[in-house]
């Protein structure tokens, strides 16, 4: 019991820390509602997707820069296809995508695996490749959803903010908890945290990589929907691409994965995300410019990171 | 009326001050951080809401991103409940159901610098496709309505730039002598842009004119560093290209300046705080871009040339009827309470 | 059929790199029978072991179970196969908690504490994170998950090496039931009684061949020793010169002396001192807090307790750097602490030299290729490979890690086990060094696994036991028979019975 | 005689033929520049190569900061923003005060941003990655701040600077060659003659030995971090020379490239592997492939696609070439 709460230490206090800062936020605004919270759930719902993805591939010991190249090629994908289409046929198209998505995550995670290049390089790779994929498919921003496929994340009459809260929920129970509790799971957190002992333990590393990266594949593709949902549309631009990657990266840090494998979960990472996305709207509260909120949430990021690190050196992981 | 119901609340949360008879707050959206225009054309909303005396406060929300956090961003404001929000919007549709929504709150959307298809916001835009034909007309005029142009766009798939091309197509059809040997996209990376010249220029090809969609002073910078003639270019009202048609004219420096006025942004406010104050405005407003050129306009380049500004400012800091600010105001770049 | 052995291994070679780690093994286990073994360092014991659990690929040779072909293609394979390994370094990853870790292994927990509670240890929590958990115990809880999959075949590469006696009786009785299951245990250690005592069978490995192997007998150990020796012996006796060179004179100020030294862990007050133009060994069974005290001497880590004094001054490192500008240099047992392996030779040798800030300036070329050609030729360092370090056979890297402090310089050479895993006449290569060096003046304090060595390199020898020194002799009286029963701390632990 | 031939080796081969990927890479240069004289004849002319050393000068420099982090294990996804920092308060000041002093200035912050770095990555170990993403955030939120109150107004170059960034000393040489050079050799000579530079490949290959053999990590982290961030500094004045004047984009579009440079050059992210000499080589290939892509108007997809498959290709080539000889 003691040992449970020790041990999601960090997410209780980014927890905690998400809490005054939802107080902090909701004294500000005159009023606070379903409004509100559908804004806080369905906005951020698709960089949620794409910390979970984040954190899969960082707990196995590796790091993804193509996470948001790929959300934005699945959204532009799903958009251009889902035009015009019925509910029915918007969920077919949504599953291609993922299948799509997961299949390229499984490729990334096979040639880091067979070329023995650094995951960091490979991805980087990756991400100008499906960025260019991207603006193919969808040259400049359109294409559409339809709106049941909509209804998904902002329910029947767009204003319900319990459905984002579901898209979130869902996949963790569904995807991510057996995984969690499974053999290939915990493989990846075996590798991650001695990739030599896990071998020794009989865990395969191909198997185990190929895994994880498509396990966050299907991540990111979720993320890519989302977006479509959200927005009715795909946009090709690859500054989204890199903005959400390192955001992805920030909020996995925040939301207590080390950087050097083993350790995290995905709940933390989601919660970081919310923060993140307080962070901001409390200086707009407050009327600061918000290019000094670039620079806090810089400092706030590296502060965290740095305290994090100095709490698990005492486990001998420097982060 | 809506707009008198959204006053109150805006009294309500305009920052405790809201002692004066119609203290509005004003919301800025933009997603575009660290770009010199982006951030003048939120100046002039800033500048615009302080010389009107109507605005308690503006309040911007501004990073790097998409629909998606434009969308975040809008709730947000709608949630901080602003009187008027000023959007630079990222998408055409995408953004369409959350102003919706914050115009049936009785909140004054207006759109600048791009158009979005929702009928209850208010646009103000620069007509991008004017300033592609009016400056492709300049450019055949210069070069005597025969040779080889160097077409250099912007963002590819970004509404803009289509417009643009289309104007200059249109512009140049009229001239079957005249042939687009190359087109690139700049990014509107002025740096990029001037690489790109470099490379361009050095071939074989024949060059008699330069249409740049706004990174212009670093093309005219090319032909220096390849000591090559210059030939005539066509770009925007940045001050340094300015400074390069007024004092580079005997170096041989040709080219014009078309305006795409960054202060759209007042534009915007004073459009805003004239529907808030329930006078009657037209859905849509549109400048249409003006040429200054070094023989026939010289004047203008002279009164919009500004020595100490940086080199990507948008130098129409004025645009009359609409602005009511001076320029100091406009270059300190404090709104209301700051 | 019965009398198909269990295993049969055939002509198993395996090499790394440069390094031959074995030429051909021929290795019969009967069923129900617990086979020994044994072999100097880097005979190549932990390599047939990793071969036949799957974790390396031999490159050639046969591996039969049930006289059936078998490749094991990975430790899963293996297990499955009925093999069963303890690794020497346990195989659990650390920020997993023991019922992941079992998980990884398909462990059932029921037959897991099943054998827990055969092994007498209690109250163990499954929800604990496996790096929450101390070395030893984590060994016999490694023992216990192997057990737990009902294997034919128990491969132990010397799981007692670090485990207090108590921990250590508990595996012999875990052995013993597993023989009387009719399972198999392939035996691993250096400690002769030990494998004397519970072995039917006993095979010597020697330069990754298996000389010999003897059943059960009286005199086994000779018999053992002498076949693992072999022509070592031969070479130990035709260079009388090379042993025990007594000095009469040992020279009169200390060095290095050490008062009470203790890391209020594993090292518990150490008083010893090493005289200008010494060479002290130190012995002692793995795990004896020879690690920890080196560290403590090289600046590594931080004392809790006692005083290092260094030429008449005391000395209190924060880090390596201050114990090495005071001249204490540390050569590290594990090379992988010692060298930079995708750099050349000569750069792994210079490196140390240009630690300071002061030295980061310009670097004069031909006097570091004369230092470092030096250093090559006195070590007589086979730069075929040199390329990289990590190309270089185990002793030439061994000589690498020794040569960058003779030339960045030093005044006491701290050498942990400098002759593991290295060919006999590398070994004396190390010995006339180190005595060269003392002949200069300077000290040397080796730590050695190998009772044999300490005659042939050292003036004088400690014995370490639980974190003590329990004894102190010069090499002359160091005879195995007497530097064995104080490593053992068998005086001791009589003492603490009493 | 064994060290007779490790003379040798130190000096011909390693420039040359010691490393084949090094000439690999030399014939992939040639093989991109007869491709590009084959799609404009002009391009082999003294005009287009100065003109390719001027655009490949900056970014070379950027990349060889890049280097420096990489080989000891890290990276700095700041060097852009750094850069443009740099630029920016040198043309602010040029434009009222003396050239001299704004130089010095803009290359105060390369100094002071990289120390900052290199402080937070040696002694409080902050993630390299997150630590320069961080700073790059704080810099680009400064700096637009900035371009508004205390570093408002025009950022024209001095002529000083505008010369360097753009002008020509004879022929095809253009001065920021020069610039070029000098920090070049330093770079190269510094790696392979320097004590400092044995102690980057050392904390790279292998901290703990680095450790145990009493170098001081953090000093060499520090050092090599500050290195980075004055190289960023000068490619950032040199870029705005070029431009002529600063904008705070400036030197946005030189990040990945620098990144990618360094890798086709053969320097591995992983730290201990690789050289300045390959960064050159690959900072020149990228050039002109860039020139390449230029004449023939790709469009932006096939640039990126063709970008990220040339960087995993040589990648995985260097990966097999090291893995080959690993026990
Ligand atoms: N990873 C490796 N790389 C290179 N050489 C190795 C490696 N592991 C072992 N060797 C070499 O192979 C030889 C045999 O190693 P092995 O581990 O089998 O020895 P051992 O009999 O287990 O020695 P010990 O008694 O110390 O356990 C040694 O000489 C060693 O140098
Ligand atoms: N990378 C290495 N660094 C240092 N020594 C090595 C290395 N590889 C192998 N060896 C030597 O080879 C021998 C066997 O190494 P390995 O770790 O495989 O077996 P081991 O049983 O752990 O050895 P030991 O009994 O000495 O601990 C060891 O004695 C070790 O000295
Ligand atoms: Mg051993
Ligand atoms: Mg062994």
């Amino acid at each position: 019991m003691t040992r449970t709460l020790r041990r999601s230490a960090w997410t209780g206090a980014v927890t905690v820390i998400f809490a005054l800062l939802l107080v902090w936020n909701i004294t500000q605004v005159p009023t606070f509602g379903a409004f509100e919270i559908q804004t806080l759930l369905a906005s951020t719902l698709a960089l949620a997707y794409l910390a979970m993805a984040q954190s899969v591939v960082v707990i196995g010991g590796g790091i993804d820069l193509s996470v948001g190249a790929m959300l934005v090629l699945i959204n532009c994908l799903s958009a251009r296809f889902m035009e015009g289409t019925s509910f029915g046929g918007s969920l077919l198209v949504a599953a291609g995508c993922l299948a799509v998505a997961a299949g390229i995550g499984a490729l990334t995670g096979f040639v880091i695996n067979v070329s023995k290049v650094p995951d960091i390089i490979v991805t980087l790779a990756t991400s100008f490749v499906l960025g260019g994929v991207a603006l193919f498919v969808l040259p400049s921003p359109g294409g559409g959803a339809s709106p049941g496929f909509q209804a998904l994340v902002l329910g029947a009459d767009g204003t319900a903010w319990w459905p984002a809260l579901a898209c979130l929920v869902v996949p963790l129970l569904v995807i991510w908890l057996p995984l969690r509790r499974s053999k290939a799971g915990i493989a990846i957190f075996a590798v991650g945290s001695d990739s030599n002992a896990a071998f020794l333990s009989g865990v395969n590393p191909l198997q185990t990589k190929v895994v994880s990266y498509t396990v966050s594949g299907l991540f990111c593709g979720l993320a890519g929907l989302a977006s479509t949902a959200f927005t009715a549309g795909g946009s090709p631009q690859a500054t989204i691409a890199v903005t959400s990657t390192l955001a992805s990266v920030a909020a996995i840090v925040l939301g207590g994965v080390a950087l050097t494998g083993g350790v995290g979960g995905l709940v933390g990472p989601v919660i970081a995300v919310w923060c993140l996305y307080l962070i901001p709207n409390i200086m707009l509260g407050l009327g600061v410019d918000p290019s000094y909120g670039q620079v806090v949430g810089g400092v706030v990021v590296v502060v965290v990171v740095m305290v994090g690190g100095w709490l698990r050196l005492g486990r001998g992981k420097p982060a | 009326s809506g707009g008198g119901g959204s006053t109150n609340t805006g009294t309500g949360s305009g920052s405790g001050s809201g002692a004066g008879d119609k203290k509005y707050v004003i919301g800025v959206s933009n997603t575009l951080v660290g770009n010199g225009w982006r951030e003048e054309m939120i100046c002039a909303v800033k500048a615009e809401s302080l010389a009107s005396k109507k605005v308690s406060k503006v309040v911007v929300t501004n990073r790097n991103g998409g629909p998606t956090e434009q969308i975040a961003d809008l709730r947000s404001l709608i949630s901080q409940g602003v009187n008027a929000i000023i959007v630079n919007p990222s998408d055409r549709e995408k953004l369409n159901p959350v102003i919706k929504q914050a115009t049936a709150k009785g909140i004054v959307v207006v759109s600048v610098d791009q158009a979005v298809t929702e009928p209850s916001a208010h646009v103000a835009t620069n007509d991008q496709v004017a300033y592609g034909r009016l400056g492709g007309e300049w450019l055949a005029k210069a070069i005597g309505g025969k040779g080889n142009v160097v077409e250099m766009r912007g963002i590819a798939g970004v509404p803009a730039d289509d417009d643009r091309h289309k104007g200059f197509t249109e512009a140049l059809a009229k001239y079957p002598d005249i042939k687009v040997v190359k087109e690139v996209f700049t990014g509107w990376d002025f740096s990029k842009g001037g690489q790109q010249a470099l490379d361009l220029l050095n071939t074989s090809t024949k060059v008699d004119g330069i249409w740049t969609s706004g990174i212009d002073y670093t093309v005219v910078n090319a032909f220096q560093t390849l000591k090559k003639p210059p030939v005539p270019v066509v770009g925007a009202d940045n001050n340094e290209f300015l400074n390069q048609l007024l004092n580079q004219y005997d170096k041989g420096v040709r080219g014009a300046a078309v305006t795409n006025p960054a202060t759209i942004g007042g534009v915007g406010a004073s459009l805003a705080i004239d529907v808030l104050d329930g006078k009657e405005v037209p859905r849509e407003t549109t400048l249409t871009p003006q040429v200054w050129d070094y023989d026939t306009t010289k004047s203008e380049l002279e009164k919009n040339y500004f020595p100490d500004r940086d080199p990507t400012y948008s130098s129409q800091v004025e645009v009359k009827p609409h602005t009511d600010y001076t320029p100091e105001q406009l270059f300190a770049c404090k709104g209301p309470g700051e | 059929m019965t009398d198909t052995p269990l295993l049969h291994t055939s002509e198993i070679a395996k090499r790394y790199g440069s390094v031959v780690a074995l030429r051909s093994v021929d290795l019969v286990v009967g069923r129900g029978e617990v086979h020994g073994l044994v072999g100097a360092n880097g005979a190549g014991k932990s390599t047939l072991v990793k071969i036949l659990t799957g974790v390396l690929r031999p490159d050639s040779g046969v591996v039969e179970v049930d006289g059936k072909r078998v490749r094991l293609r990975s430790p899963a394979h293996a297990r499955a196969a009925g093999l069963a390994p303890v690794f020497q370094d346990p195989a659990f990853a650390r920020d997993l908690t023991l019922a992941d870790n079992l998980k990884l292994t398909g462990t059932s927990h029921a037959g897991f504490r099943r054998q827990l509670e055969l092994l007498e240890i209690r109250d163990v929590d499954l929800g604990a994170r496996a790096g929450e958990l101390a070395l030893p115990l984590l060994r016999m809880l490694d023992l216990a998950r192997s057990l737990a999959h009902d294997p034919r075949l128990i491969l132990l590469d010397e799981i007692t090496a670090a485990l207090p006696a108590d921990y250590a009786q508990q595996v012999f009785g875990a052995i013993a039931r597993a023989k009387a299951d009719g399972r198999s245990v392939l035996f691993i250690s250096h400690r002769l009684l030990e494998v004397q005592e519970l072995c039917d069978q006993v095979t010597v490995l020697r330069d990754g061949r298996n000389v010999v192997t003897h059943a059960r007998a009286e005199d086994l150990e000779q018999r053992i020793v002498a076949a693992m020796l072999g022509e070592r012996a031969a070479l130990a006796v035709t260079e009388p010169a090379k042993v025990a060179p007594v000095r009469s004179v040992v020279p009169g100020e200390p060095a290095l002396s050490v008062r009470n030294l203790s890391d209020g862990h594993r090292v518990r007050d150490v008083s010893f001192s090493i005289a200008k133009g010494e060479v002290l060994g130190i012995t002692g069974l793995e795990g004896q807090g020879q690690d920890e005290l080196f560290a403590l001497l090289s600046g590594d880590r931080r004392a809790s307790g006692g005083e290092i004094v260094v030429a008449g001054q005391p000395l209190s490192a924060r880090h390596p750097v201050d114990a090495i500008r005071r001249g204490l240099a540390l050569v590290p047992g594990d090379r992988l602490e010692a060298l930079l392996p995708q750099r050349p030779v000569a750069e792994n040798l210079a490196t140390p030299t240009y630690a300071r800030p002061s030295k980061w300036g310009w670097i004069n070329a031909d006097r570091e290729r004369q230092k470092v050609s030096d250093a090559i030729k006195r070590l007589s360092i086979d730069t075929r490979a040199q390329a990289q370090v990590k190309r270089l056979s185990g002793g030439n890297q061994q000589k690498v890690a020794i040569g960058r402090w003779l030339v960045a310089g030093f005044d006491t050479l701290l050498c942990f086990d400098p002759t593991r895993g290295i060919d006999v006449g590398t070994k004396h290569q190390i010995y006339d060094l180190f005595r060269e060096l003392a002949d200069a003046g300077r000290s040397v304090l080796m730590f050695t696994s190998e009772l044999r060595e300490v005659p042939l390199a050292c003036d004088r020898v400690l014995v370490m036991y639980g974190g003590r020194i329990v004894a102190e002799m010069p090499s002359a009286e160091a005879d195995e028979a007497t530097l064995l029963n104080s490593a053992h701390g068998l005086a001791e632990t009589l003492a603490d019975q009493a | 005689m064994t060290d007779v031939d490790a003379r040798q080796r130190s000096f011909v081969t390693r420039v040359v033929s010691g490393d084949r990927s090094l000439l690999a890479l030399l014939g992939i240069l040639v093989l991109l520049v007869v491709a590009n004289t084959i799609i404009d004849s002009s391009f082999a002319s003294a005009g287009q190569l100065r003109n390719t050393l001027l655009v490949t000068a900056p970014l070379a420099l950027l990349a060889g900061g890049q280097t420096l982090c990489m080989l000891t294990g890290g990276i700095d996804l700041s060097v852009a923003m750094t850069a443009t920092a740099a630029a920016y308060v040198t043309g602010v000041l040029s434009a009222s005060g003396s050239p001299a002093v704004a130089i010095l200035a803009g290359l105060g912050v390369g100094l002071v941003v990289g120390l900052v770095n290199g402080l937070a990555v040696g002694v409080f170990r902050v993630n390299p990655l997150i630590m320069t993403l961080g700073m790059a955030g704080i810099l680009t939120g400064l700096l637009t701040v900035g371009s508004q109150s205390f570093l408002s107004g025009a950022t024209r170059m001095s002529p000083l600077v505008l010369e360097l960034g753009r002008g020509t000393i004879v022929g095809f040489v253009p001065w920021n060659l020069l610039v070029w050079l000098v920090l070049g050799c330093v770079l190269v000579f510094g790696l392979r003659r320097t004590g400092l530079g044995r102690l980057v490949y050392a904390v790279g290959d292998n901290r703990v030995a680095a450790r145990l053999a009493g170098v001081r990590v953090w000093q060499v982290e520090t050092a090599v971090y500050t290195a980075c961030g004055l190289l960023a500094a000068v490619a950032g004045i040199l870029i705005g020379g070029r431009s002529g004047s600063v904008d705070l984009q400036l030197a946005g579009s030189f990040l990945l490239p620098s990144v990618a440079a360094a890798v086709i050059g053969g320097t591995s992210i992983l730290g201990g592997i690789g050289g300045y000499t390959g960064t050159i080589l690959g900072a020149l290939i990228l050039a002109v492939l860039d020139t390449m892509l230029n004449l023939l108007t790709v469009d932006e997809p096939v640039k990126q696609v063709l970008y990220g498959c040339i960087i995993l290709g040589l990648a995985w080539l260097y990966a097999r070439g090291t893995s080959r000889d690993t026990t």
